[in-house]
């Protein structure tokens, strides 16, 4: 018999007026040991699917059929007891940001023996021993400290492992794996692939891992699912779709996938002018200091960068998390003031594209007024002349002109993304930064945003600085490459060279991390 | 936006009736709210007079009328102030830090600790009583309470990607404070303001106490309960109907509010 | 409390039952039923904010508790006679400048001690002590010489004869204190039927009958003077069963006591009416003033602030001042509208006339008065504004400095003599706070404080209040109803003619 | 600690310019302790020589630093009008208004968390709705009137205890306690109301993250993971909340005192303006100051206890 097996599985929010079906005639089969992965764009009903199965459905306005049957016992159908029972124990599930999803008000201690504390009738004593042991499984050093620790003392990847350890601590049969990786960096992203499957080969816990990224399933995972939709397109051999997909969704998905491709690099005039320079920055925060009258110390952030930008062209800032790549920004932009060096660029009104369009855009007001706003601020055009301007930058963008009268949170993520590279053009700058623009975004998004950004520098000779984790991306998009490592650039170059030879070890681990 | 709760509806139906009710009063009332009568001193509900008549002989229903306006005007003259001031300070504090922070909320701490009775007896003695200078004792009074909500607020949005959106438009400081951030924070203000209303009510009536809230024979709808104490066992119809005016009035604000909040999640 | 009482409240309520289990601590029950009668709690609408040294007190308030604790060497009864008191007798001589008074044998005060001459001499030297300019007792100034003839006999000459002498000796702000006492203050001792015990600010003063009093002992053990500060909650202190007695009651709260309680009526013995200030422009011209006495209808103010009770005046003097007391002065304006239109028009005020009538807020008798006056005065083209001040800035800004239009307020007397009344409309008197300046009157007054023989000298007093009536100095109004509620387990309640509380004639109804 | 030094300095900022504006304030307004202790029996010459020996007529600085000096080193002066010391006086009316501050918070507390939980508990269902509309309603009436509604019901009616029959502590601590429990009632409903709400929308925003999700995930029932996830967390937003409670309801309780007849510090408060005592109220006032930077510094400890990211800044 097979550990997990889910058949017809329907999933309808019951929401207003219009019940909307998420998932639709599901099938999936789990053997004890596989591990599975589950595909698809967001929306298409995977993550619904995963939290079905978790239990974490039963709410009134969901309504679920069909069978979910976990050793022959139906979850849908079984008592809250019984459910509860078997979550945390049988079944345990990890998420995609390990931030939100821990508790930011409790130990990491508390939180990892919570499940032993609602299954099982260990001593306190017992369930920290077995803590302790769990944390050393996920290769967490300093356990003693991080047994301590409140989530937000914990870097990503860490509170990632603890996510893991708190999951596998009743050594479940089954591992329900939304999304780990997709808020980590790439380093992290692989180590965390290696402990999922370290957990799976050790203690024989089933994986349904669930992901956007194609590449990943195919490098952890025997079997996979596509879904598109809320219905299974394509399942089978994750080699054997990967390599050749059998319907067209799921070629346009593997075609979307950022690749280390990229077009014949467009030579530029080496005459053209230069639109940034930045000559040895240094950076710095306010360290708190500890007594009343005490002199403020300071960190530096940032170590002597300099780099420049010439008109119409876009380079790419690869860095991982905590690296300075955001100080870097906020310095250009004069949003952060604490430095010295020299940053000079003769445009008035630098720009930045933020990685969450959501939260860049005022909650309150329409896209219209939005688009105008620089405009009022920072030009003495007239309502009539400031209405043309939006319309032809939506037209630039390609969003349709009636939504200029939406709010924000009426809009896709693709469109918030369109909005937010509107409004940066808005006053026409000579370059802007965009900070991580398509990371939130759905590969096939993020395929459309990335090529409209090329068209955008192409239209209107626009520089832009790329900030990116996603080391494909910017070999897509740049002409020239900076890697920053721990406040300083490590090496800079054009991209092709950065790419195909690689001097500073830094640079060849991130490369390798990502599968080049 | 477009689509509010049935909450915000039934609200908005009840504000609306008792402000109808009292914009009728503002051009016409069944009688002078001021003639006395001795003949109908403490008189009871009748079909000439549908709220009876009050211990000078007065029309309750003309006075209710007349005085819920000066209720509205001095109530909501003083949040306003409260809300204006506290959201200046609020917003300044909140916003840039430092050391305005510091200095700020001390000042608002010793306004909190500081009677606002003194206050008003103060704001009399500078400038005499009135309408126009309730309001201005209690709205000087009542705005360390909104400044604390504020405050927090515009804490919580100043690193919000938006705010710095903003800025990098061109916008200034000012205008990120009021025009980009205060709309944001409406529905805490919104309630904020309900209650602060409330309050200002009874702080009307009880300035009115000591002789330093509206004078008579200008009726207030504090001012006709705390008279109607007095007369609660005999005629506590007296204190039933301005009391359910302002209670319907609040009422009607707090639904309106708390509507808007729900109705968009 | 039964289980049924509790689902009713529940019903009621529905936050109320959310609160039931947590109100199982209170104990605070039903207390009047198993107090003994020896007790009684007196209301009193205002703390006494002030030192408990009867010579420094000067609010009335304060006076009406410590009588009880006071006494001087002779003291007034409830028909305002002076009878003896600290003192058991005294002559006169036939100049009226020498006193003689032979104290009481073997009086107690609270500490046990026996009042001794010493005593007595410093007590009215302190109340005639001028180094602070005027004397605690104004009229004491008079006084050239405080003798001890020997122990029992107390001499004190007078510079000028004075008639009313007696009753300021009489008054409570003379009264005999141990000598050398240093902490009065706080520590009142006195000779009076109670003793004090404790005070706590802004909620009692505690007295106890004191045994080695002299005179007639008084019937209940222990007093409560409880503050009851809120006019409007003290009908439910009373009905609640808090407070056993309460004077200076407003007639509307009096209508609301329970059947437990017993209403007398008397009057609160002070002239209330629209005091003018006559440097204010239209108030110089005598028919404007008349013309507002003309447009007051005292009738209806009568019926809508006290339901027709209390004594309609026309002169500054009030009715229970029998020997000057003239009712008719009341008639000297009666109510007639066109009168008052014919004398403003002519005082060339036809197209109306406004002022502010200032009102003291602590007094919503005077509050109530002034609004039905301004509403009266409509009809006559007048408008009159109310503004309402608090007690400290009426005396400031009214009082003192004078700087006012109108007022409504009561002037009561601070002892029993017509100077007390009357005196303050002298052109140069101190407290002349409405401006008022009239020769006649001044000759008048004047003239009867010369005036030896009684008789003349009440009728030059009279002569004075027939000038301020007919001059119409103010718009004279009431002398307002007094209701004194007290429990039915109590009587012998006594009026006296002075703000006074006399709780030694109280006594448990059952002992009658 | 730095912290606490700053806390220190700031308080003492706010203490010296409390007092100032107190000081300032007595020297606007009209009238003066003489001529209130005086009253109508003032005459110019008494006034003049009253005003000498109470030190009024030196230069308002020399009075307010004279009078700061010796605040500082605990004399608080002498009641202009009752002539006894402040300090005393302050200390004997405190139990009083400490007490009642305290009930009424208890009860915010008591009523509002239940109330709160369920009310989140049940969102969108008929309690939820029922506690809502409950809510609404208490927070629109005002307090006298529930004052007045809570004496008329359990004072005249129930006879559970009586209106104005005040007894101190000394007297009969019970008695005492019993008697506070209607006012602090009075006081707490429409806070709690307001609690209610507050800490409702906050549990609501909490459950709608992804925490309790992975606490579902692990077996807990929905109490479990409101009791022991998301009601902390909740909690932080309205702790602001609960402490300009108790700062509101210590410095607003005059209308309540009067009310039921309570004389707490509120009262003293207000007659001690009106006779112009201001050594009284200055002391009062200072009190109460201290009292609300207090609180404002012990919420700021709970935060940081609370909430284990603020000791990172």
């Amino acid at each position: 018999m097979a550990l997990l097996e889910i058949r017809h599985l329907d999933i309808t929010f019951l929401d207003k007026k219009k019940p909307q079906k998420i998932v639709e005639d599901l099938h999936l089969t789990i053997e004890a040991g596989d591990m599975i992965g589950l595909v698809g764009e967001s929306g298409s009903g995977k993550t619904m699917s995963a939290l079905a199965v978790a239990g974490l459905l039963r709410q009134k306005n969901v309504q679920i059929s069909g069978e979910i049957l976990l050793d022959g016992k139906n979850l849908l159908t079984c008592s809250p007891q019984e459910l509860r029972q078997l979550q945390g124990s049988e079944i345990s599930m990890i998420f995609q940001e390990p931030m939100t999803s821990l508790n930011p008000t409790r130990t990491i201690g508390w939180q990892v023996e919570e499940s032993l504390r609602l299954h099982t009738n260990l001593t306190p004593e017992e369930r920290k021993a077995r803590a302790m042991e769990a944390l050393h499984d996920v290769e967490l050093s300093d356990a003693e400290r991080i047994y301590h620790a409140y989530p937000h003392a914990l870097s990503g990847g860490q509170r990632q492992r603890v996510m893991i350890a708190a999951a596998m601590i009743c050594r479940p049969k089954l591992l329900l794996a939304d999304e780990p990786t997709t808020a980590l960096d790439v380093t992290v992203q692989k180590q965390m692939i290696a402990l999922l499957q370290k957990m799976n080969q050790t203690y024989g816990t089933a994986v349904l891992f669930i992901s956007h990224d194609l590449a990943l399933v195919r490098s952890l995972c025997s079997k996979m699912v596509v879904l598109q939709q809320g219905r299974a397109v394509e399942a089978g051999d994750a080699e054997e779709i990967f390599t050749s997909p059998r319907q067209l969704y799921t070629k346009e998905l593997l075609a979307a996938v950022p690749k280390f491709e990229r077009q014949p690099c467009q030579r530029l005039q080496t005459d053209a002018p230069t639109v940034l320079q930045v000559s040895d920055l240094c950076a710095y925060y306010p360290k708190e200091s500890k007594r009343l009258f005490q002199k403020k110390e300071q960190k530096e952030v940032l170590h002597n960068i300099t780099f420049s930008i010439k008109k119409g062209e876009i380079i790419g800032l690869v860095g991982e998390s905590g690296c300075g790549k955001s100080t870097l920004a906020r310095s250009i932009l004069g949003l952060h003031r604490d430095y010295i060096g020299e940053i000079r660029h003769c445009t008035e009104h630098p720009q930045i594209v933020f990685q969450d369009a959501g939260s860049s855009l005022n909650p309150a007001k329409t896209v219209d007024w939005i688009l105008q706003e620089p405009l009022r601020n920072c030009t003495q055009l007239t309502p009539g002349q400031r209405k043309d301007c939006v319309t032809e930058m939506l037209w630039l963008v390609k969003l349709d002109e009636s939504l200029r009268s939406r709010y924000p949170w009426q809009l896709s993520g693709g469109q918030r993304q369109r909005v937010c590279i509107a409004a940066s053009l808005m006053l026409h700058p000579e370059f802007l930064i965009a900070d991580e623009p398509v990371s939130a975004l759905d590969v096939t998004v993020q395929k459309q945003i990335l090529a409209l950004m090329q068209e955008i520098v192409r239209e209107t000779g626009v520089s832009i600085l790329l900030i990116s984790h996603d080391l494909r991306v910017v070999y897509q998009m740049c002409d020239r490459v900076l890697v920053m490592k721990d406040g300083s650039i490590v090496e800079a170059g054009a991209a092709e060279e950065i790419y195909q030879d690689p001097q500073h070890d830094y640079t060849k681990k991130l490369l390798e991390s990502a599968g080049y | 936006m477009k689509r509010q709760s049935t909450t915000f509806w039934i609200g908005a139906v009840l504000a609306g009736m008792v402000l109808l009710f009292l914009l009728v009063g503002c051009f016409w009332t069944p009688y002078d709210p001021e003639a006395m009568n001795a003949s109908m001193k403490l008189a009871g509900v009748s079909s000439a007079h549908p709220m009876g008549c009050d211990a000078f002989g007065r029309d309750v229903l003309s006075r209710v009328m007349d005085g819920g306006r000066s209720t509205l005007l001095v109530a909501g003259g003083t949040v306003l102030l409260g809300a204006g001031l506290g959201i200046v300070i609020g917003a300044i504090t909140g916003y840039f830090g430092g050391l305005a922070d510091t200095i700020l909320m001390r000042i608002v701490d010793a306004l909190l600790a500081f009677p606002s009775v003194l206050l008003a007896l103060v704001v009399v003695a500078l400038l005499g009583t009135g309408e126009m200078n309730v309001i201005l004792s209690l709205g000087i009074a009542f705005a360390p309470s909104f400044a604390r909500v504020v405050r927090g607020e515009f804490l919580r949005s100043r690193y919000l990607g938006y705010v710095q959106a903003a800025r990098l438009a061109g916008a200034s400081h000012f205008r990120i404070l009021f025009v980009h951030i205060l709309p944001n924070i409406r529905s805490v203000l919104i309630s904020a303001l309900l209650i602060g209303f409330n309050n200002a009510v009874l702080s009307e009536a009880a300035l009115s106490y000591l002789g330093i809230g509206v004078q008579p024979p200008q009726a207030s709808l504090g001012s006709m309960l705390a008279d109607a104490q007095t007369y609660l066992f005999t005629e506590p119809l007296l204190c039933i109907f301005p009391g359910a005016v302002l209670i319907l009035l609040v009422l009607g604000f707090g639904l309106m509010g708390d509507g808007l909040r729900t109705g968009r999640k | 409390m039964n289980k049924a009482t509790r689902k009713k409240i529940a019903g009621l309520l529905v936050i109320t039952a959310l609160t039931t289990a947590l109100s199982g601590c209170n104990g605070a029950g039903d207390k009047t039923g198993e107090e003994n009668s020896s007790q009684i709690t007196v209301g009193i609408a205002q703390d006494l904010e002030d030192s408990l040294d009867p010579h420094k007190a000067e609010a009335a308030a304060t006076r009406e508790v410590l009588f009880n604790v006071f006494e001087g060497l002779y003291k007034p009864d409830c028909d305002g006679e002076l009878i003896p008191a600290v003192a058991e007798d005294y002559s006169c001589s036939e100049d009226g400048l020498t006193y003689t008074f032979t104290l009481r044998e073997d009086v107690k005060f609270h500490n046990g001690n026996t009042v001794t001459a010493e005593d007595v001499i410093s007590s009215i030297e302190a109340c005639a002590d001028t180094s602070g300019g005027t004397p605690l007792i104004p009229a004491f100034s008079n006084i050239t010489g405080i003798l001890k003839q020997d122990d029992r006999t107390v001499v004190i000459t007078l510079a000028e004869r004075d008639a009313d002498f007696l009753s300021y000796i009489a008054s409570v702000k003379a009264a005999i204190m141990p000598a050398g006492q240093t902490d009065a203050d706080t520590n009142p001792i006195g000779t009076g039927p109670y003793r004090y015990v404790s005070r706590s600010v802004q909620e009692n003063i505690v007295m106890e009958k004191f045994d080695e009093y002299w005179g007639e002992a008084a019937y209940i053990e222990n007093v409560t003077f409880k503050v009851c500060a809120d006019p409007d909650s003290l009908v439910m202190n009373l009905n609640g069963g808090a407070v056993d007695m309460m004077a200076h009651l407003p007639v509307s709260q009096a209508q609301q006591l329970s059947t437990d309680f017993a209403v007398l009526e008397g009057t609160m013995n002070l002239v209330q009416g629209m005091y003018l200030n006559h440097d204010f422009e239209p108030f110089a011209d005598e028919r404007v003033r008349q013309a507002l006495c003309y447009a007051v209808n005292k009738d209806e103010i009568l019926d809508i602030v006290s339901d027709g009770k209390g004594e309609q005046l026309g002169s500054s003097m009030f009715p229970n001042f029998r020997k000057y007391y003239l009712p008719e002065l009341n008639e000297t304006y009666s109510y007639d509208p066109e009168k008052a239109k014919e004398l403003l028009a002519d005082a060339g005020y036809a197209d109306g006339l406004s002022f502010t009538i200032t009102v003291p807020s602590n007094y919503p008798q005077h509050v109530d008065t002034a609004q039905v006056v301004a509403e009266q005065l409509k009809a006559v083209g007048v408008t009159a504004e109310i503004e309402q001040v608090e007690w400290n800035t009426w005396l400031s800004s009214v009082y003192s400095e004078r700087q006012y239009e109108a007022t409504v307020v009561g002037v009561d007397a601070s002892n029993l003599t017509a100077t007390a009344m009357l005196s303050r409309f002298c052109s140069d008197a101190d407290n002349n706070f409405i401006n008022y300046k009239n020769a006649e009157y001044d000759a008048a007054y004047e003239a009867a404080q010369l005036e030896i023989d009684d008789d003349a000298q009440t009728l030059l007093y009279q002569e004075c209040e027939i000038i301020l009536a007919e001059d119409a100095a103010n718009v004279y109004i009431q002398d307002l109803a007094e209701m004194v509620a007290l429990s039915n387990e109590f009587t012998g309640y006594e009026f006296y003619p002075l703000y006074v509380q006399d709780i030694s004639k109280i006594r448990p109804a059952e002992q009658q | 600690m730095k912290y606490a030094g700053k806390k220190l300095l700031s308080m003492l900022a706010t203490l010296l310019g409390v007092s100032f504006l107190v000081f300032f304030a007595f020297d606007v307004i009209p009238g003066d302790p003489a001529l209130a202790q005086l009253g109508t029996n003032a005459t110019p010459e008494r006034l003049e020589a009253l005003r000498e020996e109470m030190g009024l007529n030196a230069p308002f600085f020399q009075r307010y630093f004279q009078w700061i000096a010796a605040f500082f080193t605990g004399d608080f002066g002498t009641s202009y009008s009752y002539h006894i010391p402040v300090g005393d006086m302050i200390l004997e009316k405190l139990p009083i208004s400490v007490f009642m501050t305290l009930m009424a918070f208890v009860m915010v507390l008591v009523i509002s968390i239940p109330l709160g939980i369920l009310s989140a508990k049940h969102e969108g269902g008929k309690l939820d709705t029922v506690i809502c509309t409950v809510n609404q309603v208490l927070m629109s009436v005002p307090p006298f009137f529930s004052g007045m509604l809570i004496t008329l019901l359990f004072g005249i009616v129930l006879r559970w205890f009586t209106p104005g029959g005040f007894v101190s502590l000394e007297q009969d601590a019970g008695a005492f306690f019993g008697y506070l429990f209607f006012p602090a009632l009075a006081i707490a409903l429409p806070k709690a109301a307001m609690a209610v709400k507050m800490l409702r929308s906050s549990l609501v925003t909490e459950l709608g993250k992804d925490y309790p999700r992975t606490a579902y995930s692990r077996g807990n029932t929905k109490n479990q993971v409101l009791r022991n996830h998301v009601l902390k967390n909740a909690l932080i937003p309205v702790l602001t909340f609960f402490g300009m409670a108790l700062t509101d309801i210590l410095t607003g309780s005059i209308i309540v005192e009067q009310v039921f007849g309570i004389p707490g510090l509120g009262r003293i408060l207000l007659t001690s303006i009106m006779n112009r005592d201001y050594p009284v109220v200055e002391a009062i006032i200072m009190f109460m100051a201290i009292i609300v930077i207090v609180v404002n510094f012990l919420v700021d400890l709970l935060y940081r206890r609370l909430d284990p990211q603020i000791n990172m800044e």
